[in-house]
């Protein structure tokens, strides 16, 4: 996923980067065309659209969709530097709710997969529970690791958990 | 322009005086701040008065050793209800530390809560009488303890009460040594300590 | 005489507004303190004053000010006499008048100064009454705190809509000074 | 106005000349500083060399806190040093303004050097208060009061800038162009540089009085700790007052191209419908943007977050489709002669440009999920900030000390140009592909499997700062060539 989105990043950065230096570099070239703010109105209404669809399109599914009624609960609590949670065996495919909150300052739950790769993440805030919600579709060893920077020891906030194959 | 800057240098000097002054230092910004900064700096004396205990005996409220003191009513339905049990936690808190001192939660509705309202509100916390109790003074007391313990007791509109809750200190000389957070266990064992 | 009656009317209504003070902080902080500020300001306005003393008024209301917003002494003009009637005397002479008197001869950025200060202070005890985990005054219920949190706020957007809107349209009595010599400038 | 402007920098600016430049070779040192103190950073993360953690999170704090100071003060330079050319500002303010900048740099480093303050620039509640023992309450209410010194200064400076806009122009809505914009009459029109200025001073205004408010109750925080503020609303009028800030200083700094750029071109910076209006749409998106700090803060209303993501994109609109096109019409054709202030001064409008893209795409809901405090984030701020708002103070400080018989580059102008854009570019990559390897940011060490990336990222970053030495120097032996 990660990938994708930074290639899809790249690409659009090159391509801006690329319209904008042909323009730039063209110092000697012809003075630009009387259409050009034809062009400008082009450019902002289709920028107006992209985003329309863009929004819609991303946003229709919110992507901190609330758990199922089947939701396996697994509470978090975390501070200076810790992880704590119910359960270190979560199954495999089955959906879960994190309840994530903390007893002093603010931290960042980023859930690894085996392949150190950020499979969710959430903020973990005193006085608040924030619920996060995944479903885990490869068994391994997984790894919490601090998001938010809370300290000396932000670095060393880790915590391992392992998702299993039900029998 | 030094005509216009040492009368104002006076004046910004004067201003931070009486700012210091006026919260204690930059210690109490709060009227419960400064209740709790200023007997800690300057005990102030108890006049000796009688509660009735829930096991319906009379004592009184300071003896040779430091006490502890909290302000209750037993029909609030919640915040005294946790302070009760931030009191019973600070019970074992101390006994664990091998420190046995009187605890007193003292009802300022005395007139309402009878003999039984306190032994049910012990009965519910765990006090056993010993030596934690939950007392009552004569109503005609109660004017003078609020006063000296700088308790403000004001009707919520429901038929209960909001007040300052704190754990107050007593000590061995019968003065109104300190005031505390009811979960500040550790500063409380410190400062009972310190009194014995 | 318009200007000493209406400072009279001012602090009769600040005295009248008395029996509900101790019943809601709204009422004491935010109508019975400004009624009283108003009174002093304007027993002295107009009233002129040597340059040099413009400096020791400001402070002199900076500090008065600064001293009754803390809570502890809302509480204690309640429940003290000597404060209680500090109260009517230190906001209309401490506080109104000193302003009344040192204002005409500020400049204009440091009005500007002063006004976004005490936007910013009102909005910090917005903050702070709203989501105190403490009771903050003795006096007063928890669910009366909040309503004067929610008060200094719509206070604070008060003052900013009436300070903001000349800016917006350029009527300022100071920029139409200044405005003569930038035309004069630039013309 | 706007075209009778184009060269008579020297009639108004020139008394305010002096102070200017002072402050653009102070912004240039910090600058410097902060960009060892980043390749340190990355040094240690890269294993290359020791660093205890305890430091590396005193010179985050300070390399954050110092960036965003610089990045402020030489935008506030910039704008101040084009403002005075269409009004009459008062260089004593400008002093006022400096010395409590000044006074507030002090505070910080204290706080951070001889405190141990080490909370991070965005002294997010309640970490200023529970340092773990590492530093006392006093120096992190050293760190706020330094913060609130600095506000106080920007405070005084757009005030006078608000005031003279208000009476030169009819009032604000005047000098924000909205007259025009919604009256439509073009009479007493004010240029480009008024727009900007009368934009950022209603935004960053608002944002220090917020500040203000949060400064004042992290104080009373530290000081009397049982006065807690709620956490959740605490981190937004954090995040509020921090991002206002720091967009404030880009704003700023634009104002360089704005008057600049028409000098090498022969073609003015026209105030347009178009252009007055994608201002107003900034006034508006700058505040309300905030919010897609706060994605992972699920107990946030949803709309809010919907509003992030949306006013994220829509941010894009107005520069790409107005600054960025508009720049690109202008040189186009234009017969300029490429010189090392104008070089640097387009870099930074297309680094802006381009960097607000992984912004963009890091500002959806789905994507911050994943990319949320990975380095991906350093990644684009350091895309529009190095090679955006930095490079255009570069731009104005080399213009400002300029050779106006020169009309090209030196051979060792072009290397340090072309050092700096490879450099920086290489640099801002390596932070996105790390966060697209998940790597989290601020971390003080860094697993063997991430230290590759950050050894590149410190070869990159010692060209960067070689070139910045270069560029720094430069400006300074042009300012004392130039004195008299």
């Amino acid at each position: 996923m990660q990938t994708t989105i930074l290639l899809i990043t790249l690409v659009l950065m090159a391509g801006v980067l690329t319209l904008i230096l042909r323009t730039v570099r063209a110092t000697d070239g012809p003075a630009p065309s009387q259409t050009v703010n034809r062009t400008r109105s082009w450019l902002i209404w289709a920028m107006i659209a992209g985003g329309v669809i863009i929004s819609v399109a991303s946003l229709r599914e919110w992507p901190h969709a609330d758990a199922g009624g089947d939701a396996l609960v697994v509470n978090v609590t975390s501070g200076q530097w810790w992880w704590d949670t119910d359960t270190t065996e979560i199954p495999l495919g089955q959906q879960v709710e994190f309840r994530v909150t903390t007893e002093d300052v603010n931290h960042g739950l980023g859930i690894y997969d085996p392949d150190m790769r950020l499979v969710a993440q959430v903020q973990a805030m005193p006085e608040y529970i924030n619920k996060l919600v995944h479903t885990f579709d490869e068994p391994g060893t997984y790894q919490i690791l601090c998001m938010e920077f809370c300290g000396i020891a932000h670095h060393d906030m880790t915590y391992e958990f392992d998702v299993v194959e039900a029998n | 322009m030094i005509r216009h800057l040492i009368p104002t240098s006076v004046a910004v000097c004067l201003g931070v005086a009486a700012l210091w002054q006026a919260t204690d230092g930059l210690r109490a910004i709060t009227a419960e701040g400064a209740r709790r900064v200023q007997v800690a700096d300057n005990p102030q004396p108890v006049s000796q008065v009688m509660l009735e205990t829930m096991q319906g005996d009379w004592r009184a409220l300071h003896g040779p050793s430091p006490t502890l003191v909290e302000f209750i009513y037993t029909t609030c339905p919640t915040i005294c209800q946790a302070s009760g049990g931030d009191f019973a936690e600070l019970r074992d808190h101390l006994s664990q530390a091998g420190l046995s001192v009187p605890m007193y939660s003292i009802s300022f509705d005395p007139e309402v809560d009878d003999l039984s309202a306190l032994q049910s509100y012990g009965e519910l916390h765990t006090a056993t009488g010993a030596p934690w109790t939950i007392a009552r003074p004569v109503p005609a007391d109660l004017p003078q303890l609020l006063k000296t313990f700088q308790v403000t007791v004001i009707p919520d509109g429901w038929g209960g009460y909001e007040h300052n809750i704190a754990v107050l200190l007593i000590d061995a000389q019968g003065r109104f040594a300190g005031a505390f957070d009811t979960r500040a266990f550790d500063d409380i064992r410190d400062a009972v300590e310190a009194a014995l | 005489m318009i200007r000493l009656a209406s400072a009279a009317a001012a602090f009769l209504a600040a005295c009248l507004a008395q029996p509900w003070v101790a019943g809601d902080p709204v009422v004491h902080v935010l109508v019975q303190f400004p009624l009283l500020a108003a009174a002093g300001y304007l027993l002295a306005i107009g009233q002129r004053v040597p340059p040099s003393l413009t400096g020791p008024l400001l402070v002199v209301a900076l500090t008065t000010a600064a001293i009754w917003m803390l809570p502890r002494s809302v509480d204690a003009a309640l429940a003290d006499t000597g404060w209680h009637l500090a109260k009517f005397v230190t906001l209309p002479l401490g506080f109104g008048a000193p302003l009344a008197l040192c204002w005409p001869t500020i400049g204009p950025i440091l009005r500007g100064f002063l006004k976004a200060q005490s936007v910013s202070m009102l909005l910090f005890l917005g903050f702070l009454y709203t989501h105190a985990p403490v009771r903050i005054c003795n006096s007063y219920l928890v669910d009366d705190q909040v309503r004067l949190g929610l008060g200094f706020v719509w206070a604070a957007l008060a003052l900013t809509a009436i300070w903001m809107i000349p800016v917006l349209f350029g009527r300022m009595p100071e920029i139409a000074k200044e405005e003569r010599y930038e035309f004069s400038r630039h013309g | 106005m706007t075209t009778a402007s184009i060269g008579n920098e020297t009639a108004i600016a020139s008394t305010q000349a002096p102070v200017v430049k002072l402050t653009m070779l102070l912004s240039g040192v910090v600058f410097l500083l902060m960009m060892v103190f980043g390749l340190i950073m990355r040094a240690a993360q890269g294993g290359l060399i020791e660093l205890d953690p305890e430091f590396f999170y005193l010179l985050l704090t300070a390399h954050g806190a110092g960036m965003v100071g610089s990045a402020a003060l030489s935008g506030a330079a910039i704008l101040w040093y084009f403002s005075a050319r269409y009004l009459d500002l008062r260089g004593g303010i400008y002093l006022g303004f400096l010395g409590l900048f000044l006074l507030g740099v002090v505070l910080i480093l204290g706080s951070i050097f001889v405190g141990g303050y080490g909370g991070a620039w965005t002294f997010l509640f309640p970490l200023p208060a529970l340092s773990g023992g590492l530093w006392e309450a006093g120096a992190a209410v050293a760190f706020c009061l330094g913060y609130v010194a600095i506000g106080v200064g920007f405070l005084l400076y757009y005030l006078e800038l608000g005031l003279k806009i208000s009476a030169r122009y009819r009032g604000l809505l005047g000098g924000l162009g909205w007259r025009y914009l919604f009256g439509g009459s073009d009479a007493d029109l004010p240029p480009p540089t008024i727009i900007a200025a009368s934009s950022v001073l209603v935004f960053n205004t608002i944002g220090i009085v917020f500040g203000a408010a949060v400064l004042a109750a992290s104080i009373v925080n530290l000081l009397f700790p049982s006065f807690a503020v709620d956490p959740l609303l605490a981190k937004n009028a954090i995040y509020f007052f921090g991002h206002v800030f720091i967009n404030a200083t880009i704003y700023m700094a634009i104002t360089a191209v704005y008057e600049i750029l028409p000098t090498y071109t022969g073609r003015p910076w026209k105030t347009t419908r178009v252009f007055v209006g994608a201002w107003a749409a900034v006034v508006i998106f700058v505040q309300a943007v905030y919010f897609h700090h706060l994605l992972q803060d699920v107990n946030m209303p949803a709309w809010t977050l919907a509003v992030g993501q949306i006013v994220s994109y829509a941010s894009g609109i107005p520069l790409i489709g107005v600054t960025v096109f508009s720049l690109a019409v202008y040189i186009k054709g234009s017969g300029l002669k490429w010189d090392l202030p104008v070089s640097l001064l387009t870099l930074g409008v297309i680094g802006w440009g381009v960097g607000v893209i992984p912004a963009i795409v890091d500002g959806m809901v789905a994507v911050n999920k994943l990319m949320h405090n990975t380095q991906w984030v350093p990644g684009h701020f350091h895309t529009y900030l190095l090679l955006g708002e930095v490079a255009m103070a570069f731009g104005f400080a080399a213009w400002l000390v300029r050779d106006a018989a020169r009309q090209t580059m030196s051979g060792l102008d072009k290397l340090v140009f072309r050092a700096y854009v490879l450099g920086g570019a290489g640099f801002t990559l390596i932070f996105l592909w790390s966060g697209a390897s998940s790597i989290p940011r601020r971390w003080a060490v860094h697993y063997e499997d991430w230290q590759f990336q950050s050894q590149l990222a410190s070869v990159f970053a010692l060209v960067v700062i070689l070139a910045t030495t270069v560029l720094v120097l430069r400006y300074a032996i042009g300012l004392l060539r130039r004195s008299p």
